[in-house]
């Protein structure tokens, strides 16, 4: 089975191994130690953590895109942003009628706007079977149209960067309004139980942290499965040099969407996982802003090599919670000047400063890959 | 923090699996170990803890950041006076960045990591309904200072800000009665705020005046729009019907600047169609250019031109704090100076900073405004405030045109609404609910109750 | 191609992906066939009405000064350009011009660019096994393990090419001439019916143009081959039979002696600086 | 209803808070009055016959009362008593010029910036130099008094010798002449003899006898737009006389049709000029994205960078709005270009032929610049006044009239697109750009220096941003977050345009504008914008080159 493959990379190995043996860590501080206790982790790190998690999810997922397609896409946060919703919706209608109003069916937002029954569209979220369906299938749609016409048209590099900025900025715009039925600017929000568990609970925001991880060693795990199958190659093939790869016989428009809808749906598991831990989802997830701030966390962490996302994931937001508690005016600053020292003094990333300082890498155009593609054709 | 209050979460969930429940015991133990010692400790030295959670950066850093200063102002004075039951006030400021996720993130750390007594803090409704959630499961203190849509009673949230009933309904009726008013535009950005405001206001001047459909007109833009070029000349040629017309306009921020000035340049004059705003204060004129806006109208519970001595004394010691001579005060800050003095006037009430305690005792609670009036906490965490109109000056003050012969209470559920009709809101023992419907006499069903009741149980 | 048309295809089996029994019809002789083909980019003509034939596994040299249209004959060819006029026919079955690059490619049709692309990021090894003739569908693709066969054909065109010791290296780091050869080299995993090879000995030493030669006339007979090359030493090293291109049309056509005598081929090209014989 | 006392001492405390702008419109205010003052002055010279001064006072004493009511029964009486000054007066109170020192002395306040006040007397006229503005005390109105007093200098006015304040004055009183307002009217009719003051007489009389009923009246309203005469028409139709309302009802149908155009006319002047302001921002895209092929996300920065110039030059030359907003033209254009050539050196130069990266590293430049701005000028909105020539605007006819802010700043976008097609087209710069653009290599081995033109181009791309900025100050707020309203907008105007083309840019500019402000009516400002979003991003898969695609060779690179 294909997906088994990636097992027998190091790189693979090293990763989870961290993975898991951090959640472990975290569980364990968390449970076992009291609350005295220095090393004593509380429900609201657990938390922070989920949330580093399910960015790093989302990274991994803007990586197998950026990093291996050479697509840039400045719209990822669309799809995040719709699984969320997805979850959000469920999480809505799991309140029935413990709303302000009592309202069994509708949300509190749409009573005191007036509407008196749900939307079509809102029909079915109660089943979490069907909203989680949703949590893959409306972003994997969305990019699924979108990607079609945009590569089957060719259009590639800077000017799908920013119809990709256009499309998520349309679709915030969309969402601000009442009209939609996602309660406007407001958003979905006090949300109380997800599988019949109560939110509010420590032990369940831990459960939450943990199927994080989860998610984040299952993506991890596909993203790599792709990379390092031939389909994988075929990848880096188009994104260095696209013409030559379809005089090659491959169908460049095709696999373009393949690799990008996967990756629209890790996305929208990503949200969906974000949701529930943060305890509200509204439309600035959509804003523009956002997506690019996804990238840099890819460019940071070193494109093309997946761990290093997850790495520029946790540094750049833990830098986040850290800065804006300590002193707020620098933040900005600081995720600026990230931009422009990364992209000019670090074109690699930290992955590429680990991998130079294991051996002096190859002088291969990209970073990264080129460890990892031997062990599977040899 | 008192030990009970934080195993509420804990105790009363459903868990998913053993290890779990295991946790909660292990929980349980740890606090009720720990907490005990923690809580005698607190009562003695340890100063009290005041979380103020205003974005200090991000779009919303432009009006909320005033508003920290104002808290930590009103702190340091306390402290001169001697501190709250004999211990120091400590301010602890968080940055949510205007980012409400984050908003939800922060209140958790304020309360879970920092061990508050109390917030104040938000401006956005979508920042408090991200908050919250957060408030009621630790079961924290919030002190909300914005004008609000209402449709809203949390057992841990104080809103001290206008309710539609104080401040969008006193408007209508100054335009009806003292302008004559006969037809309305109600123009507003996108969000909760003016869509419930306008609901409100639609029905009411139909069912109070019995104004025609056709003689309103709602109109929503979306946040920092631009243009109105096309949205000005409509409500010139609805104008221009006859009948004396007024715009309604909860347009919110930087949306206004662009606004007003379409307005002047199309020739729509302040004596012909006034418009009266809910959204703009001396903050807003602050940072822009006046002239077209004279005339203008704004409805809000407090004036910085408000002639009366505990307004100059508040503004004297802002100008100092702030040592800016041109700092402005505008309503939310009067809202926090309130709700900061209730908030201290109930703990000296309670002998305690105890939060249960706190929120028993507020209620009833009466301190002066700074308009020369009394502001009450009512049962339903609503006060009791006195309703202006103002008029724009070319000088970026407001000219008292008309205020309400006496205070009118917060209504956190609007009679103008189909859903909320039957709902009343009553936070004192032993009806303790934010959503009694009066209709099925039952309680809504809003989790902050059964808290309570859980609280009560153990 | 309609968007359920796209999904649906996925999982069809076309006969033209399997381009390792490519049912080419060269009964009639000639496998490659241009008639009338006329491009203009802004109003200039690159091609004008062109006719050119390629008979079955013969080996041809097309010679002509700059901006004769060698490349845009080649972009034809292989569906990257589309002619404003004209035929152009694989066999006596394929109509080209109905094809996209991957389609014509699958066909059987090979083309090596002027300036080398190789996949500058993957190992030699990699380069050649995305150039293998293989069922080139997405799932196939994801799915794919190396099997014996496919190594050791492999390997077998690496020995051709020469570059077995470097099989693992990234193509990035090869010289001009190796990567030459590797392009090559991906042409012959494609097991393809006609080769373009444009200008393949620029910038190559002596030894390399020498083993290059070799290269290409080995294949040719097994494989038609259409060689663009301005070294006329190497054409004629090579050369069976040349065409000569001038102004988008055929100027001349013949054993490489006979076309170096016709006065207006030394009028237009044999003046020309780049003459080397 | 309960009135409030004027709290002036709290004003006075306030006045800094923003004593500038409220200058700037007196200064403004005294400008247009200027002609009113010597009026003053020489009235009260030359009429002897005046009341004596204890009766003005009296007048005048009876305006400082708390309640509005009572203030509008003292402007009657004013307006009453044929004193010569009363005109002035009531001019004075709208301005709200008219004060009242502590002493109780009625003054004018000539000119109200710094903290004294030169002062002149209300009854005299004499100056009485300085006085501390904590000494003066307004005497407020409200709008309904605006309103009383409007129509009141209405009247005065009419036999004013100024003609100026003539047709003011009967523009003012269409629709508002009542019955012992008709009969001296049409006296004045026939005394007056400019013909734009008459019609509107005419038409104002007309008005007042069709509510009386009078048919004939209605030929003398035919063809006229006016709102007021389609109100008293309206009231006509729906009135209980079956003739009058038949020929109300006909005359309604001319204009309504009349109408109809210049709604559309209307409609496409707003579509331009929001298209002019797209233009304006995207311009300085179309070079340093379409000629030189960087992205710069942090363009929309250089244009808040224009608008904070703007802002400084007014602060500069407090009081003269109008010249600080020409001189900020150069200046904009100045400091954006700057700016550029540092963005451009310090970042883009290192990422040549990495446009992706450039645009993350911009993007970084943005934050940085907005941030700055916040720290070093401040997080609130800066006030930029417009000058008074760009406010108001240009009156068509009665339906139609122009903005004049958005009418220059639609000149402007043309005259800076032509500047630049100029420069493109006919200077030596250009053709190095071009040159540079088509083939690096070449161009530099004919002795061109590449790195000079690409520093020159973007700075020039950067400039017209400033420019862009300093327009947009005329229009829009001028705070941190200027730019990144206009970052998306501009690159979807280039990329519909075709990128690397002025013109395309100047035509998809315009076209999104007008589709914009033809879709807003019905689909409602959110939906338009979204609309117009979903159809550029459709266009670019069906022609991924825009509007007008660079074709051949060069546009393979």
């Amino acid at each position: 089975m294909w997906l088994t493959r990636p097992f027998s990379e190091r790189s693979t190995q090293l990763f989870l191994g961290v993975l898991i043996a951090a959640m472990t860590l975290v569980t364990f501080l968390h449970l076992a130690l009291p609350e005295s206790n220095p090393l004593y982790v509380n429900a609201y790190t657990v938390n922070l953590f989920g949330k580093y998690l399910s960015y790093a999810l989302l990274a991994v997922a803007v990586d197998l895109v950026w990093g291996y397609l050479g697509i840039l896409s400045l719209g990822h946060g669309a799809f995040f942003a719709l699984g969320g919703y997805a979850m959000g919706m469920y999480l809505m209608r799991q309140i029935g009628d413990r709303g302000v109003y009592g309202h069994p069916e509708l949300p509190d937002f749409m009573v005191f706007l007036n509407w008196d029954s749900l939307p079509w569209y809102w029909a079915g979220f109660d089943m979490a079977w069907f909203a989680f369906l949703m949590v893959l299938l409306a972003p994997g749609l969305l990019a699924l149209v979108f990607g079609f016409l945009a590569f089957r048209s060719r259009v590639t590099g800077v000017y799908l960067s920013i119809i990709t900025q256009a499309l998520t900025f349309a679709l915030m715009l969309a969402f601000f309004r009442n009209e939609m039925g996602f309660g406007g600017n407001n958003g979905l929000t006090d949300f109380r139980d997800i599988l019949g568990f109560n939110l509010r609970s420590d032990s369940v925001r831990l459960g939450l942290f943990l199927a994080t991880g989860v998610a984040l060693g299952l993506g991890y795990l596909i993203c790599r499965a792709i990379a390092s199958s031939k389909l994988g190659r075929v990848c880096v093939a188009t994104r260095d040099a696209e013409a030559r790869t379809r005089f090659l016989g491959y169908r460049v428009e095709r696999f373009q969407l393949f690799v990008f809808v996967v990756s629209a749906m890790l996305a929208g598991v990503a949200g969906a996982l974000y949701v529930p831990q943060v305890g509200i989802i509204n439309p600035s997830e959509f804003s523009p802003l956002f997506s690019i701030e996804i990238v840099l966390w890819v460019a940071l962490g070193g494109r093309a090599t997946l761990y290093g996302a997850v790495i520029g994931a946790i540094l750049v937001n833990y830098a986040k919670t850290i800065f804006t508690g300590v002193m707020p005016e620098a933040w900005l600053f600081a995720l600026g000047a990230m931009f422009v020292l990364v992209t000019v003094f670090l074109p690699k990333g930290v992955a590429g400063l680990l991998a130079y300082r294991r051996k002096n890498s190859t002088s291969s155009s990209t970073p990264g890959n080129t460890s990892n593609t031997k062990e599977v054709s040899a | 923090m008192t030990t009970f209050q934080r195993m509420i979460p804990v105790t009363h969930t459903r868990f998913p699996a053993k290890p779990a429940r295991f946790a909660a015991a292990a929980l349980v133990a740890a606090i009720t170990a720990g907490g005990v010692t923690q809580v005698m400790a607190q009562e003695e030295e340890d100063p009290i803890k005041v979380g103020i959670l205003h974005s200090l950066t991000g779009t919303m850093a432009i009006s909320e950041s005033t508003l920290k200063d104002t808290v930590e102002m009103l702190i340091e004075q306390q402290n001169e006076a001697g501190g709250l039951l004999g211990r120091e006030l400590e301010a602890v400021v968080v940055d949510p960045a205007s980012n409400w996720p984050l908003f939800a993130e922060r209140a958790r750390e304020l309360l879970a990591q920092e061990e508050v007594d109390v917030i104040f803090g938000n401006w956005t409704s979508v920042s408090r309904k991200a908050v919250l959630p957060v408030v009621e499961e630790l079961n924290g203190l919030l002190f909300y200072p914005v004008q609000y849509e209402g449709e809203e009673s949390s057992e841990n949230v104080f809103y001290t800000g206008a309710a539609p009933n104080q401040q969008a309904i006193p408007a209508v009726n100054y335009l009806h009665e003292q302008v004559g008013v006969e037809r309305w535009v109600l123009a507003g950005t996108d969000y909760v705020y003016p869509r419930t405001t306008n609901r409100i206001l639609e029905a009411y001047l139909q069912e109070e005046f019995g104004v025609a459909e056709e003689d309103i007109m709602v109109n929503y833009t979306p946040f920092g729009h631009s243009d109105w070029q096309n949205i000005v000349a409509e409500i010139g040629r609805f104008g221009s019907e006859g009948k004396k017309t007024a715009v309604v306009s909860t347009i919110n921020g930087d949306a206004n600047v662009p606004f007003y000035r379409e307005l002047a340049n199309q020739g729509i004059d302040a004596a012909d169609i006034p418009v009266v705003a809910f959204s703009v204060g001396e903050q807003e004129l602050s940072g822009i250019d006046t002239a077209p806006l004279v005339g203008h109208l704004a409805a809000w519970n407090y004036f910085m031109s408000v002639d009366t001595d505990a307004n100059y004394d508040f503004i004297d010691a802002w100008i100092e704090y702030t040592g800016d001579e041109e700092s402005v005060t505008n309503d939310p800050m009067e809202a926090h100076y309130i709700g900061f003095n209730m908030w201290a006037e109930a703990v000296r009430k309670a002998g305690t900073t105890d939060v249960d305690a706190v929120k028993d005792a507020i209620i009833g609670v009466t301190v002066p405004n700074l308009t020369g009036g009394y502001a009450a906490m009512m049962p339903n965490h609503h006060i009791t405030k006195p309703v202006l109109i103002g008029e724009v000056q070319d000088n970026g003050q407001f000219d008292v045109v008309w205020q309400t012969p006496s205070t009118v209470a917060g209504d956190a559920w609007s009679d103008f609404l189909p859903g909320s009709r039957d709902l009343i809101s009553d936070w004192r023992a032993p009806m303790r609910c934010g959503n009694f419907n009066v209709e099925t006499g039952s309680c809504g069903g809003s989790t902050a109750a059964e808290e309570a009741e859980a609280a009560l149980a153990e | 191609m309609s968007f359920l048309g796209s999904l649906s295809e996925r999982d069809r089996v076309f006969d033209f992906l399997m381009p390792a029994q490519s049912p080419v019809d060269v009964r009639h002789g000639p496998i490659l066939y241009l008639e009338d083909v006329t491009v203009s980019f802004d109003g200039f003509k690159a091609i004008n009405d062109l006719n050119l034939t390629i008979d079955d596994g013969e080996l041809r040299c097309i010679i002509g000064p700059n901006g004769a249209g060698k490349t845009t004959m080649m972009d034809i060819i292989t569906g990257k350009t589309r002619p404003d006029t004209g035929k152009v026919w694989f066999g006596s079955r394929h109509n080209l011009l109905a094809m996209n690059e991957p389609e014509i490619a699958s066909l059987g049709i090979g083309r090596k660019f002027q300036k080398p692309t190789v996949f500058e990021a993957l190992s030699v090894f990699e380069n050649l096994e995305l150039a293998m003739a293989a069922d080139k569908r997405i799932l196939p693709t994801l799915t794919a393990r190396m099997v014996e066969p496919v190594r050791e054909r492999i390997e077998e065109v690496l020995e051709t090419i020469g570059l077995t010791e470097l099989r693992h290296r990234p193509a990035g780091i090869l010289s001009h001439g190796q990567k030459q050869w590797l392009e090559i080299g991906m042409l012959l995993m494609q097991r393809p019916r006609l080769l373009l090879v444009d200008e393949p000995v620029a910038g190559m030493t002596e030894q390399e143009m020498e083993r290059t030669a070799e290269l290409l006339t080995g294949l040719a007979g097994k494989q038609s081959v259409v060689v663009v090359e301005h070294d006329m030493g190497f054409v004629r090293s090579i050369a069976r039979k040349v065409t000569v291109l001038h102004q988008g049309s055929v100027l001349a056509e013949g054993s490489m002696d006979q076309v170096s005598n016709d006065p207006r081929v030394v009028e237009v090209y044999l003046g020309a600086p780049d003459e080397e014989a | 209803m309960r009135n409030f006392p004027l709290p002036w001492p709290c004003a006075a405390r306030a006045r800094p808070a923003s004593a500038w702008p409220a200058l700037a419109w007196m200064l403004l205010l005294m400008l247009l009055l200027m002609p009113t003052l010597a009026h003053a002055q020489d009235q009260t010279q030359n009429q002897p016959q005046d009341q004596s001064d204890d009766a003005a006072i009296e007048l005048l004493e009876a305006l400082d009362v708390s309640s509005y009511a009572d203030k509008g029964a003292a402007i009657e009486a004013i307006v009453t008593s044929d004193d010569s000054r009363a005109r002035e007066w009531l001019q004075e109170l709208l301005d709200g010029r008219l004060q009242r020192t502590d002493d109780g002395r009625f003054v004018v306040v000539l000119e109200n910036r710094g903290r004294d006040w030169p002062v002149a007397d209300a009854l005299t006229g004499e100056a009485l130099g300085e006085i501390s503005r904590r000494n003066l005390e307004r005497i407020g109105i409200n709008n309904a008094l605006r309103n009383q007093l409007r129509s009141a200098i209405a009247v005065v006015d009419l036999y004013s010798p100024d003609l100026e304040r003539r047709r003011a004055s009967a523009e003012r009183l269409l629709g508002e002449v009542d019955a012992d307002l008709a009969e001296p009217l049409v006296s004045v009719i026939e005394g007056e003899e400019d013909d734009q003051v008459r019609e509107r007489l005419v038409q104002a009389l007309a008005i007042h006898r069709i509510e009386l009923g009078e048919l004939d009246a209605l030929s003398q309203l035919e063809g006229s737009l006016h709102p007021r005469v389609r109100v008293a028409l309206n009231r006509a139709a729906s009135g209980d006389d079956p003739v009058l309302a038949d020929a109300a009802r006909s005359a309604l149908a001319g204009i309504e049709q009349q109408l109809k155009i210049n709604r559309g006319l209307e409609t496409l002047y707003f579509g331009l000029s929001l298209g002019s302001v797209l233009v304006l921002a995207a311009i300085g895209l179309a070079i340093t994205f379409g000629v030189m092929g960087v992205i710069n996300m942090a363009h929309g920065e250089l244009i808040m960078l224009g608008a904070y110039t703007t802002w400084a030059m007014q602060q500069l030359l407090p009081g003269q709005p109008g010249l600080a907003l020409i001189l900020s033209i150069p200046a904009g254009f100045l400091v954006a270009a700057l700016a550029g050539i540092a963005i451009e050196r310090g970042v883009i130069q290192f990422l040549k032929g990495r446009p992706l990266e450039t645009l993350l590293a911009t993007f970084g430049v943005s934050l940085i610049l907005q941030q700055l701005v916040r720290t070093v000028i401040s997080p609130l909105n800066r006030t930029v006044v417009s000058p008074e020539w760009m406010s108001g605007s240009l009156h068509i006819n009665d339906a139609l009239s122009l903005t004049l802010n958005r009418m220059f700043v639609l000149g402007f976008a043309l005259v800076v697109f032509a500047g630049l097609m100029l420069i493109m087209r006919r200077t030596r710069l250009g053709l190095e750009v071009r040159a540079v653009t088509q083939n690096r290599a070449m161009a530099r081995s004919m002795g061109i220096r590449a790195t000079r033109v690409d520093i020159m181009t973007f700075a020039l791309g950067s400039g017209v941003a400033g420019l862009a900025g300093v327009a947009l100050s005329q229009l829009t707020n001028v705070g941190p977050n200027l730019g990144q309203n206009y970052i998306i907008d501009s690159f979807m105007v280039v990329v519909f345009g075709g990128v690397g083309n002025l013109w395309g840019t100047l035509v998809a500019g315009l076209s999104l504008g007008v589709i914009n402000q033809v879709l807003e009516p019905w689909a409602g400002a959110v939906l338009a914008k979204i609309i117009v979003l979903v159809f550029i991003i459709l266009f670019i898969q069906k022609r991924p080159r825009g509007l007008f695609p660079q074709k051949g060779r060069a546009a393979e690179g």
